[in-house]
């Protein structure tokens, strides 16, 4: 396979710094590391170095500044970071879905239009989840606001927004998974949006990418490509065996957190997204507009808005084809 | 690492960025309502706190068993940075106001109560004598006729610390909390990356803290200290 | 008026154990009397006068004033300090109008007697100042007046101009002496200056040291106002000085150890005509 | 909102769920570590503060034109969170080691220079004329044999100040950034709401900061104010 | 030893703006001469002191120690401070040793030196202890320690003894006679009290105030030791009083108004008899 054209020059003692999440929406990484992927395309000589992150503009920000050499991260982050710095590129994909939208279960809101006056968390501003939010109110004609003529937009770390939800302080939720399932498991909340009717492209939008820095693409774009084939042997296992991946999972969180989690809830987790290598170029350029719209992109016409650059997706092919 | 902060680019904002970020933040922006946000915050907990610190203190120097006994917990909390009580205040009260209340209250209470604890032990005790002598009693009378501004120059050093703290702990409690607020634009801005909105922000709250430090604190610790002809 | 009866005062020191400050101290000052106490530095004098003015609680033996014994303090008996002890953040006028205050007497009321005790010492022109814009001597004044304006019974003072350069100091006392012969107050005045002592008093105390204890009593008999040309006055100040030379030597060889001595030739001087002078 | 305080249950951990927490954290947990790499972090930013600010603040006391020029520029620093330079720090050094120690230095050095200026305008001007009669120059003799021990007690305070304003950073900054560390500790505990953790590292704060103020910086003003004979 | 010539300063005063502290003062001191300023508090003594050793820039007129013009503080000109100036975190030996130290001069001699001074002011059983824990005195001892161990040319004291109680400044005062007397120091003396500055003096300068000039001078052509039986010394004691007495009442009543008048009397006694005194 792919993994036999090492170049000793390119992974001999190197770190490769790899960023992700502590969201179970990135367990393709999670799998690809409990299995020792990584390290197995990388070759012997590689070490790996694992940084977790809370939100996708920390580590945005980490991968900018050469923090991290690659990762795995969601396209709203990215999107505002790349139009800063131009210094990354997102090189694969990884899932797409992922997020539901939850109503408290005694706020009395059945349907998206009844968000009128409601408050509602995501995980952060200018989050993947914000703008599949912002479009899922601008369908049915909902105004962002502060008052109660529309919709109040705030932002929770996930964890918080459980409570935030047990204690009634937010009406509604847009959230990765599991915190979705979870809140209903809790009986706190209910689906209002299921993940598969999430816009845009009913939940076939990208939620992690797989980015990596411009430097670590041109010095070692072999150790990029192995982690590309990594990122694809952890999808398929986790579509061969679920079951085991969940276990995987569950123990990749407790080894980043100090704390695993409930094999249901990951398995629910899962199942609310489609895992794909594959990058839709549309989708993120809608969603860029949807953050130009909402003010977080600045010092950019809007005409000028094209994310092709950000994507370099020779890489994928390269792997692809070679199989 | 240093060489960082000099490979500018996107990584500090340029005058323009700034200038444009303030001048949005004030004309369509939420700066302003953020700023009348965050002191609402801050001086309903200074008043607490100022009010509390300086009756706890005062009950420290006077009563011996109770400074014994919870004397050296105030000095733990007092060590405490206030932000790791947020938890704790999200879980009470809420991602609230109440929170961020509580939050910043929890800052100041305790640099004040030891500073009046300090500066009511160190009242000369001729002073007292003399207060005593002529018959202010050992009640309330002589705690706002004599000993209150007898301590005024440690209650003022405590005052202008608490200031400090609570602004800390503010800040640090609008990072996380609902709502508007400078705290809540910081975070708002550090998520999708606007430096100039940030540091626009450390701008307002720069001026704001040295408005207040030189227009109250000053001014009230130079006027008193001229009646108090200097004494240290 | 003043009744000291078989007084003593032990202080738990850190570095010195259980100190015994005064021992066995009996003394009796009648009404309207000026009574001067002297005595080496640490002799006691500040804490006999602290227990007559109830700032100390008595261990042993009775202190009564008027009849009654002294729980604390109170406005029969004033105490005038060294340090002035005026509130900085008042004017002299509500500096002195504080006894007053505490008294509920209304402000127009209290401020019309304060303002007659400031007149008294000459100071209406800084009715309106406030204490730190006054020099020592004001500040002693305004003190005073403080003091009077409570109309006590008894007036204490502890070293009231010993802050003063002499000059100050002189004025003072002649203030003093002119007050006393006006309200004729009963006084207990502490210093360490014999002229001064001699000047004003009835009677002067000369304390011993470690313990303190009564060494002698001296009455000046020498008619009012006194002066110093008084020959009456001349002797006494010189038998003082003498009586105290002894004491002084064991204070300072307690302090430097035993290789030093007072030149005793300096303290009564060559020549027995001339006076004894403040050691 | 009060009423919730009350309504325990999984708002307050139990005392067996905070000794387990403590049991754990010590045994298997980070803690150990956490509390190492904390105070290591905190101690090298402290010396840092220390010495920059007590320099600063001497040069301030010494040069009008730079007090009357940066001076006010220190009180505005003085009155910014240091949480507030945090997205800098972040996007300078990245989330690691030297951020959270330039947070923590920028939090402490601005008070420790304010309380080292005013140490040292506060300095009796006999003693100044003493030791330049005495020949002690006007250079940095004068600056450490009578200008530091001179300014002693204000400087303690000083860095009394500081060393809360550092903790306080420390924290702040440790919440965000990356490694092992008791801020990193605290947000971990948030993110899994684990209660009993969040209380285990508050106290852990409070004995820390309780026995750092006590075993040191009390002990050594105790001392000093011993030599000084109390002056204040 | 020192020339000041015509001598002016003033100060720019936040109250009374531009004040002429001194004016055209012009004084010589001869080498091995004790010389005492006496005068009104604010008359600037102090200033004059201060301008010759080197604190306080000249303005006006001209300042020359042994032919040299004075620039700044040196350590042949050390000040004896009122407040002693000691520094409390050095013990008694490092405070005596510290100007040594500034020359350069290795532990041991310094140590060796410093002790030897300490000897002479009688505090060797205290070379160890903090300042905080000496009495007043023994600090003002340890001063003049401190500056005699520099070896100056002039000693210059502005009020040395004033903080201390009686007692105590007597046993100064002979001391410091006794070094005088040793080492025959050119000294400069500031007093408010008479007695102190007849006492020890060759010769006593009268300021005047407002502003500062030199009113007169009295030699004091007594025989050493001068004793206070000696009828010069007491002569010149009454000339000197009076001649304060009026800038007193000057300075009194600037300050509390004309209503204030001094009892002539009072300062120089009823009778001519009686010797002068520390007014
Ligand atoms: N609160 C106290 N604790 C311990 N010792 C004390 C206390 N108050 C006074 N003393 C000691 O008691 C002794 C007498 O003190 P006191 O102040 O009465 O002396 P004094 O005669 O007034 O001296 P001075 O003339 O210096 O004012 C001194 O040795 C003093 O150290
Ligand atoms: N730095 C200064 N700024 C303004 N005025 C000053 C300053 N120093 C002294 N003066 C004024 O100059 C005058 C003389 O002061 P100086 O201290 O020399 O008097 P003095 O004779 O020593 O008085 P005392 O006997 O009280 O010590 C005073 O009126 C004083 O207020
Ligand atoms: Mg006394
Ligand atoms: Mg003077």
């Amino acid at each position: 396979s792919g993994c036999g054209n090492k170049d000793a020059s390119s992974s001999d003692n190197i770190t490769v710094k790899i960023g992700l999440l502590k969201n179970v929406t990135h367990a393709p990484a999670f799998i690809a590391l409990q299995n020792g992927y990584f390290q197995e395309k990388f070759g012997e000589n590689a070490k790996i170095d694992v940084m977790a992150f809370d939100n996708g503009s920390d580590f945005s920000t980490a991968i900018a500044t050469g923090e991290i050499d690659m990762g795995f991260v969601g396209p709203g982050p990215a999107i505002n970071q790349f139009l800063k710095s131009k210094n990354f590129r997102i090189i694969s994909g990884s899932n797409n879905g992922g997020a539901v939208l939850v109503a408290r279960t005694d706020a009395g809101i059945n349907a998206v239009k009844d968000l009128v006056g409601k408050t509602i968390a995501i995980p952060t501003k200018g989050s993947t989840n914000e703008i599949s939010l912002r479009l899922l109110l601008e369908q049915e004609g909902i105004k962002v606001t502060t008052d109660s003529s529309g919709a109040e937009i705030i932002t929770r770390a996930p964890a918080d927004t459980l409570v935030a939800m047990r204690q009634k302080e937010i009406d509604a939720a847009l959230v990765p998974e599991p915190w979705g399932t979870q809140m209903v498991q809790e009986g706190t909340a209910q689906i209002l949006v299921d993940w598969d009717k999430i816009p845009p492209n009913n939940g076939d939008y990208p939620l992690t990418l797989m980015a990596a820095n411009d430097k670590f693409i041109k010095d070692h774009r072999d150790l990029a490509k192995a982690a590309i084939e990594a990122n694809l042997e952890a999808i398929r296992f986790i579509q061969d065996d679920p079951t085991k991946s969940y276990e995987l999972v569950s123990n990749e969180l407790k080894e980043l957190t100090g704390k695993g989690m409930d094999t249901d809830l990951i398995k629910s987790a899962l199942d609310h997204l489609k895992l794909t290598h594959e990058v839709d170029a549309d989708a993120i350029n809608l969603m860029a507009k949807v953050s130009f719209d909402a003010g977080y992109i600045k010092d950019v016409k809007e005409e000028e808005l094209d994310l092709s650059p950000m994507l370099d997706l020779s890489l994928l092919e390269e792997v692809t084809q070679n199989k | 690492m240093g060489y960082r902060i000099f490979n500018w680019g996107w990584k500090f904002p340029s005058p323009q960025q700034t200038f444009q970020a303030f001048y949005d933040g004030f004309t369509e922006g939420p700066l302003w309502g953020a700023i009348v946000a965050s002191l609402r915050r801050l001086l309903i907990s200074f008043a607490i706190s100022i009010a509390l610190g300086t009756t706890l203190g005062f009950l420290f120097a006077r009563y011996r068993f109770l400074d014994q006994t919870f004397g050296f917990l105030v000095v733990a909390l007092q060590t405490v940075p206030s932000i790791a009580w947020l938890p704790f205040a999200i879980i009470w009260f809420g991602l609230n106001d109440t929170a961020v209340i509580f939050i910043t209250t929890i800052g100041a209470t305790w640099t004040m109560s030891m500073a009046s604890r300090t500066g009511i032990m160190n009242i000369s005790p001729i002073h007292l004598r003399a207060a005593r002598m002529m018959g202010a009693g050992n009640g309330f009378r002589m705690f706002y006729q004599v000993m209150v501004p007898a301590a005024f120059p440690h209650l003022m050093t405590g005052i202008r610390v608490a200031w400090a703290f609570a602004w800390r702990a503010l800040v640090a409690g609008e990072l996380v909390a609902r709502g508007v607020g400078l705290g809540q634009m910081l975070q708002d801005s550090r998520d999708i990356g606007d430096t100039a909105t940030i540091l626009c922000i450390v701008i307002v709250i720069a001026i704001i803290g040295t408005l207040s430090d030189h227009l109250c604190f000053k001014r009230l610790e130079d006027r008193i200290m001229l009646r108090f002809g200097n004494i240290k | 008026m003043i009744d000291i009866k078989n007084v003593s005062k032990t202080y738990d020191d850190r570095n010195r154990g259980r100190y015994n400050a005064l021992n066995q101290v009996s003394l009796h000052v009648k009404k309207g009397e000026f009574v001067s106490l002297v005595g080496p530095s640490g002799c006691g004098k500040s804490t006999l006068l602290n227990m007559i003015a109830g700032f100390e609680k008595t261990e042993e033996g009775m202190i009564e004033v008027n009849g009654e014994k002294v729980k604390g303090p109170g406005p029969d008996r004033v105490v005038v300090f060294q340090e002035h002890g005026l509130f900085p953040w008042l004017t002299v006028l509500d500096n002195v109008a504080f006894g007053l205050k505490q008294k509920g007497m209304r402000k127009k009321e209290r401020h019309e007697l304060a303002l007659e005790q400031i007149k008294a010492v000459h100071l209406s022109k800084f009715a309106a100042s406030f204490p730190h814009q006054l020099s020592g001597g004001m500040k002693q004044r305004v003190a005073i007046a403080r003091a009077l304006v409570m109309d006590p019974a008894i007036l204490l003072m502890d070293e009231p101009f010993a802050a003063l350069d002499e000059q100050t100091r002189f004025i003072l006392q002649s203030d003093l002496e002119e007050i006393w012969g006006r309200t004729h107050k009963t006084i207990l005045f502490i210093t360490h200056n014999i002229r001064e002592a001699v000047m004003l008093s009835d009677r002067v105390i000369v304390m011993s040291t470690q313990p303190g204890t009564i060494k002698k009593e001296f009455n000046v008999q020498a008619s009012r106002p006194h002066s110093i040309g008084d020959p009456l006055i001349h002797h006494l100040e010189r038998k003082i000085t003498d009586e105290l030379a002894d004491e002084l030597e064991k204070v300072v060889k307690g302090e430097m150890g035993d290789d030093y001595r007072i030149k005793k030739n300096h303290f009564s001087g060559p020549s027995s005509d001339s006076m004894g002078f403040g050691i």
